[in-house]
């Protein structure tokens, strides 16, 4: 169960994407999106939002629940079309059919709700839309040995130690499978990782793991977009913080001009925090840890 | 990390035969033994050269459309037109030739291009318009009903093709599609029909597509979670409409199996027939719901419907009766079907 | 044979704008019905009159399309009575309603009571009664009626009325007919069942053909007859692969029916005077065979 | 937190129509209107009083069924049963009165409790062996189809009913299921049937405990997700099996009005028949997959269905291009009500 | 958006659940657990788990992914049966045959998938099966208004501010449906009330009312089971904390014997931790706030 450095590299997967595209140089942008909205129906959830994805960046999405972060990044995985503003790859304004389109392009996307098919085995998800191939013309057929063992060992990596590969992905624990959907992500991620709570269902050790994928995957020259609503996972990787209010941009600042207590309060929802503060305090003591941290980390 | 492979203290023992009693279509193949082992004991003819011979031909045409049929089921729609579907390619084929002289294999072309098409148009109207593809095959189904019987009174004046063995290469096509084998050497009885072949020979590709390539990988999961599949960025339109082509073309398969080895078909030949095919496939473990079931699973279920429709008949039963029994063994076999499985799940 | 007639007095000024509906309890696509259909509308061609055709298995949809007709104001209604007693009520709120209603086929019991102006046609008793004395005449002892619809009246009729007056075993057998593949193979497995079997009736000439593959390939010295003619069925008499065909001459009580409504409308004619007119039975077997090709390969014997 | 009531700034204007057009029936009504207009335009008869009546008989006894199976389809779950439980329920009291002369409200009574009872075992043996219902409901299918057959002819030597009318006390059961009222006073035509008073009573009461009940909300959760509605702590397996049952009474009521308008059945009645049921209830906006739909909506399912059937008689089209038209215009019918629910529900 | 003391009192639900059993006085084991055990077919996902459930006592389980921490409490839920071993509730050995059964004998569950019924609109989720009527006989209907209303109002306390309660939850975002969940669950617990990792997807404002809710409802003298990944949340409201491991459990420790700092330490797996913290040190500097708080958490 050790994760220390003597293991294979892992995630350094350029070459396994549908598109192996060279990595543009360290804050190009490759993804930008102005005044960019969506509506369903007549529900407005997201409105004028403008930032970009720069490689060798991490901008974190921050935001209060339903604050319309997950929409955002489905907008940039292809997941679901703009309704208004732009949306620029490459210096190109266009709008993604289709996933797969943002996945021949690079993209890759740990979405929220993992996109996986639960009666599928584990191998099989892992490798789904990309599946490894030997022999030719006719006779090409899924290199089953190879992949399986690719699924243990990225998994392994990332801490799940898994009993059976084969076994259906639905019948794992929350955790296993948010790892199953993450290791793939990084495993295929070419130019863009998009991360959604990737944390949300994980140990601390798988948790800092990703926090390390991140971290690596940046220093490969990826750009990442990386939503959490642990501010103690979003300080150390970002690089960027674009807060999200209410489907509206409360602006993106850059991490100099940020301390973590700041982006707590931020996360938080500044005022508010204060008063909850003072509740929890008063219902579990003065001495409690929460209340202190919540405490000091408002304003 | 390397210690888990071997011994994992939370895995308790199994052995190699509990694992290949996993596969959905296990328990089809336990129903399929005990219903052959029953006709054979109770009756004479069954497990004869002459009688296997003739339920196999049975279960074959029926056979190769639920496993085409099975793979769509996984792929996580229907074909409710895939019944009308034999009988129009045979009549294509028939009007053809017979009315108006076109060339044997050119009317074939014909027919299996058409059939193509309209698999392709099911499959793009049910994805492009959202539709349960239950509501927009009806809707094919329906209309291929028509034209079968509108379109064959108007151009042919009847409601049958007749006379379809003194085309020209009859006998040439009919050595691909109707043709049969004799096993024992005498004559009667004991022959193998070409369908057979037919059968066995797709039951195995539709096995290896679904199990060894990518495609194969695809169907399950679009049928499993199309959402999900979109999403990581498997080609669903693509894989889909393949699936609804791909069933046509087992229609047309079919439709010239039967157009060659009884020389005729009518206007409302494999009418009623697509939920036959839906049936062999549940049977033989697909799911309702899609993402889940097996290509020869759907082959036994379709050996088993042909062996009970045949296995009556032999067991001299009121034939009055022979719906109910049919019920009755159907549902037999499910349960059984479904008590292995569950047996086998829980297999430790 | 009983075609052709009225043909001359078809002329435009007779036919006054004439709506007749044709109602049978045909299911779709059944040869038999199609070639009724054929003869009503030939006969609505002739006189210059509009013939409507519909059918409905079932009882209470057929009942429907009769009170439809009506409130559609036709001007005569052509009905097969298979189920008396579902289509009493809308008969005779037909009758009542002044359209006139003359039955074909079958309900030839119960036509006057419900008011129609007369029958034509021939049960589905009468032809199997021929079929029965017939075989055993020629001294048949085991017959099985393929019956390829389950549960329709008039097939279960038919194979009743061979029973009645054969004399020997009569067995039914249930057979899929939207499948002739699986039609051959049932029939087959019966052959190999039940080695006694001499004669294998067919109620549909579709089915007769598939009857004499499994002859050939059950080994079974078993013969052929069969109801209703196709080109094939008499290619095979022709060929001695079947014994015999009932004609049950569909075409001509489609014809009828019409003409007889178009006679009472146009001359107030009762066709029949109140009694049945019988539209068959005709056996075709190889003697008479190939005078009646030419029909059946035109889809109208 | 109370600022978010009114004038939410994330929602955009919503008028009440735009709400209204949001219920999933809503595609249907346009729909059944489009038709109504068409065969009234282009028809005589269809419009009058007396051909409406046609085809709101025609309509009403498919419409009870489509109702009861949707809202089983809400629930997750198929019955092909149904179709043939009207031909035996109608059979059973056939049988009792006119051959063993029992009194006619005992034998309607002894119908009504068997087939509640075959809809009980439908639903127990769903919910226990963990089956797909399309393939329990299809071993019932087959046994009742098989009895209706070889029963009745062991029974009664015949395979319809016949001489219904003169059983005592038939006055009696007619007034409740087979009488009509005239509308226009004159004799021919402009009659509603019982059947139809029926179809709307059933209609409202569906509605009603659909949306206005627990049990509606339990059948809902069922259908939409079967787990998390048993963990959530809804009672599954009696609310299954009593939507199993509720069809299986809709069955009998419609054998019921069958045979006291009619005054016969036959034994192949309503074979077949079940899937118009399951195609009025999606064309109405029932979800293949369960948990969405409504009981007006399989209403006018059966209205479209009714309409489409009938008017194509009065159009004069030729009768072999029934199957045609009946499928152009039902795909037309659905399409248009998935184009109008789609515009409802992006409508801002 | 405010969570101020002000506001009407909510998750006080001891009435509303399908039984109002009295509740035992603080201390009294509600629910025990004796060797128990559960295995999917060839799978053992856990195996001689005991421990207890105390009135008024906030019991947190903690573990790796795939620890079997869900599978624990899907038995005490009646979700799952146990294969071996006793379950007891009230003293009297049972096996619980359908989740409705645990709701009768009030205990109520958050799974870790939420159970909603996408479809279904938000009111129709947060009653299902405990469905407020009104009126008598034939013509007891629904009470629908008061149903929304009550929903709109546990929500907002929870810092949810809902456009729509008639929206199908399928399209609320992950975090809203969560509190659904835990609103439902809060609002209908009666004596047992189980959370299984309810604040993965929550916001920082919004695990602090979850916070102040579990300390409430073990104030007012409930069983709290809580799950959680995080210290942080798990340490100032548990009482006790029960750790398994690769399905068996490690012991069951009371608040008085560890820290925070032990207890993060054994929730990251222990020595292990400290070769993630080096890594991490080494791909992000040694400055690093989560190398930091790894490297001091790690014995
Ligand atoms: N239905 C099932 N069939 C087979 N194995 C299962 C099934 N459900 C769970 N498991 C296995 O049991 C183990 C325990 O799962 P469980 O969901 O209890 O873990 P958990 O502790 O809740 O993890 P997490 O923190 O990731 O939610 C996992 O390894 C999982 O793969
Ligand atoms: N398909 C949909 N139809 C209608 N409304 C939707 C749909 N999807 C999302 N919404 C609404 O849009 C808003 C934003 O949702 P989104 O999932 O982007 O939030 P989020 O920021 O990711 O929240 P969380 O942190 O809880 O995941 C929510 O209020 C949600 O209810
Ligand atoms: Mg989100
Ligand atoms: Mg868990």
């Amino acid at each position: 169960m050790s994760v220390d450095s003597e293991q294979p590299e892992t995630g350094s997967g350029a070459s396994h994407g549908l598109s192996s595209a060279a990595l543009p140089p360290v804050g190009t942008a490759i993804l930008e999106v102005r005044d960019i909205g969506k509506h369903y129906g007549n529900i407005i959830a997201l409105s004028e939002i403008t930032t970009s994805v720069r490689a060798g960046e991490v901008t974190c999405v921050l935001g209060d629940n339903g604050a319309g972060k997950s929409t955002f990044i489905k907008i940039l995985a292809g997941a679901h079309q703009h309704s208004d503003g732009e949306l620029i790859i490459d210096g190109v304004a266009t709008t993604l059919g289709s996933p797969r389109e943002a996945l021949e392009l690079g993209i890759a996307t740990v979405y929220q709700d993992l996109s996986v098919v639960p009666l599928m085995p584990v191998w099989r998800n892992f490798f789904l839309g990309c599946e490894l191939t030997k022999g030719v013309g006719p006779f090409r057929k899924l290199d089953v040995e190879q992949m399986k063992l690719i699924t243990k060992s990225e998994l392994a990596a990332m801490g799940i130690d898994l009993r059976d590969v084969d076994q259906p992905i639905g019948t794992l624990s929350g955790g296993e499978r948010q790892c199953v959907a993450i290791a793939r992500a990084v495993y295929f991620g070419a130019r863009v990782l998009i991360l959604d709570e990737p944390t949300a269902a994980l140990g601390v050790k798988q948790s800092g793991v990703v926090l390390k994928y991140v971290a690596k995957a940046r220093d490969r020259g990826l750009g990442v977009v990386f939503i959490t609503h642990n501010p103690h996972h979003a300080y150390p990787v970002g690089d960027r913080f674009m807060l999200l209010r209410r489907g509206k941009s409360m602006g993106d600042f850059p991490k100099q001009e940020m301390t973590l207590e700041e982006l707590t309060a931020m996360m938080a929802g500044g005022a508010e925090l204060e008063s909850l503060a003072h509740e929890l305090e008063k219902t579990m003591g003065p001495d409690s840890e929460i209340a202190k941290t919540i405490k000091a980390d408002s304003p | 990390m390397a210690t888990a492979t071997v011994g994992d203290e939370r895995i308790s023992q199994t052995s190699t035969l509990t694992k290949l009693m996993k596969r959905p279509e296990i328990g089809a193949l336990v129903a399929a033994v005990v219903i052959f082992v029953f006709f054979a004991v109770t009756t004479e003819a069954f497990a004869t050269a002459s009688g296997a011979s003739t339920w196999l031909r049975g279960a074959s045409t029926i056979g190769i459309m639920a496993v085409a049929v099975a793979l769509l089921m996984i792929g996580g729609e229907f074909d409710l037109s895939a019944g009308a579907m034999t009988g129009f390619t045979g009549l294509v084929v028939g009007v053809l030739t017979t009315e108006y002289g076109l060339n044997i294999w050119a009317a074939i072309f014909v027919s299996l291009a058409l059939a193509l098409m309209i698999g392709a148009i099911n499959g793009i109207l049910v994805m492009r318009t959202g539709l349960p593809s239950f509501i927009v095959t009806l809707g094919t189904f329906f209309v291929l009903q028509g034209i079968d019987l509108a379109g064959t009174k108007a151009l042919i004046g009847q409601v049958a093709i007749q006379g379809m063995s003194n085309v020209p290469y009859y006998d040439q096509a009919k050595k691909i599609f109707g043709s049969s084998i004799d096993v024992n050497g005498s004559g009667a009885g004991g022959q193998i029909y070409a369908s057979v072949f037919w059968w066995i020979g797709i039951t195995a590709v539709a096995t290896w597509v679904l199990l060894r390539t990518r495609t194969g990988n695809w169907i399950f999961a679009v049928g499993g979670q199309q959402t999900a599949a979109r999403q990581i960025g498997v080609p669903v339109l693509k894989t889909k409409v393949g699936l609804f082509m791909t069933t046509a073309g087992a229609g047309w398969l079919v439709g010239m199996l039967l157009l060659f080895t009884t020389s005729t078909v009518q206007s409302n030949t494999g009418v009623g027939q697509e939920f036959i095919y839906i049936i062999c496939a549940v049977v033989g473990g697909c799911l309702m719901t899609g993402g889940y079931g097996s290509a020869i699973g759907a082959a036994f279920g379709a050996l088993i419907y042909g062996m009970v429709n045949q296995g009556i008949v032999y067991s001299g039963w009121d034939n009055n009766w022979l719906r109910a029994f049919l019920g009755v063994m159907l549902l037999g076999a499910v349960l059984l079907n479904e008590w292995v499985r569950k047996r086998a799940e829980t297999a430790q | 044979a009983c075609s052709g007639t009225g043909k001359e007095d078809a002329t435009k000024e007779n036919s006054q704008d004439l709506t007749y509906a044709v109602i049978t309890h045909s299911s779709s696509g059944d040869a038999f019905w199609d070639r009724v259909k054929s003869g009503a509308e030939k006969a609505g061609d002739d006189y210059g009159v509009k013939v409507e055709y519909s059918s409905d298995p079932d009882p209470a949809k057929q009942s429907q399309l009769i009170d439809g007709a009506v409130a559609d104001k036709v001007d005569g209604i052509v009905v097969s009575m298979a189920n008396p007693d579902g289509l009493e009520d809308s008969i005779k709120k037909a009758v009542a309603a002044g359209v006139p209603v003359v039955t074909i086929n079958s309900g030839v019991d119960k036509f006057k009571q419900f008011g129609a102006i007369t029958h034509i046609g021939q049960t589905e008793t009468i032809a199997g009664e021929a079929v029965g004395e017939r075989l055993k005449g020629e001294g048949y002892k085991n017959v099985v009626c393929v019956i390829q619809e389950a549960g329709n009246i008039g097939l279960e009729e038919r194979c009743k009325a061979v029973g009645s007056t054969f004399g020997g075993k009569v067995s039914n057998l249930q057979v899929d007919g939207t499948d002739d593949s699986a039609v051959q193979a049932t029939i087959t497995s019966q052959l190999q069942t039940d080695k006694a079997i001499d004669v294998v009736l067919t109620l549909g000439g579709q089915y007769a053909i598939d009857a004499v593959g499994a002859v050939e390939q059950s080994g079974s010295k078993a013969k052929i007859a069969t109801f209703d003619l196709s080109e094939d069925v008499i290619k095979n008499i022709q060929d001695d692969k079947i014994l015999f065909a009932v004609d049950q001459q569909p075409y001509v009580q489609g014809f009828l029916g019409v003409t007889t409504l178009y006679l009472k409308d146009i001359n107030g004619n009762d066709v029949g005077g109140g009694q049945p007119v019988n539209s068959g039975p005709a056996f075709i077997t190889k003697e008479n065979a190939d005078a009646v090709l030419k029909f059946a390969a035109n889809g109208t014997r």
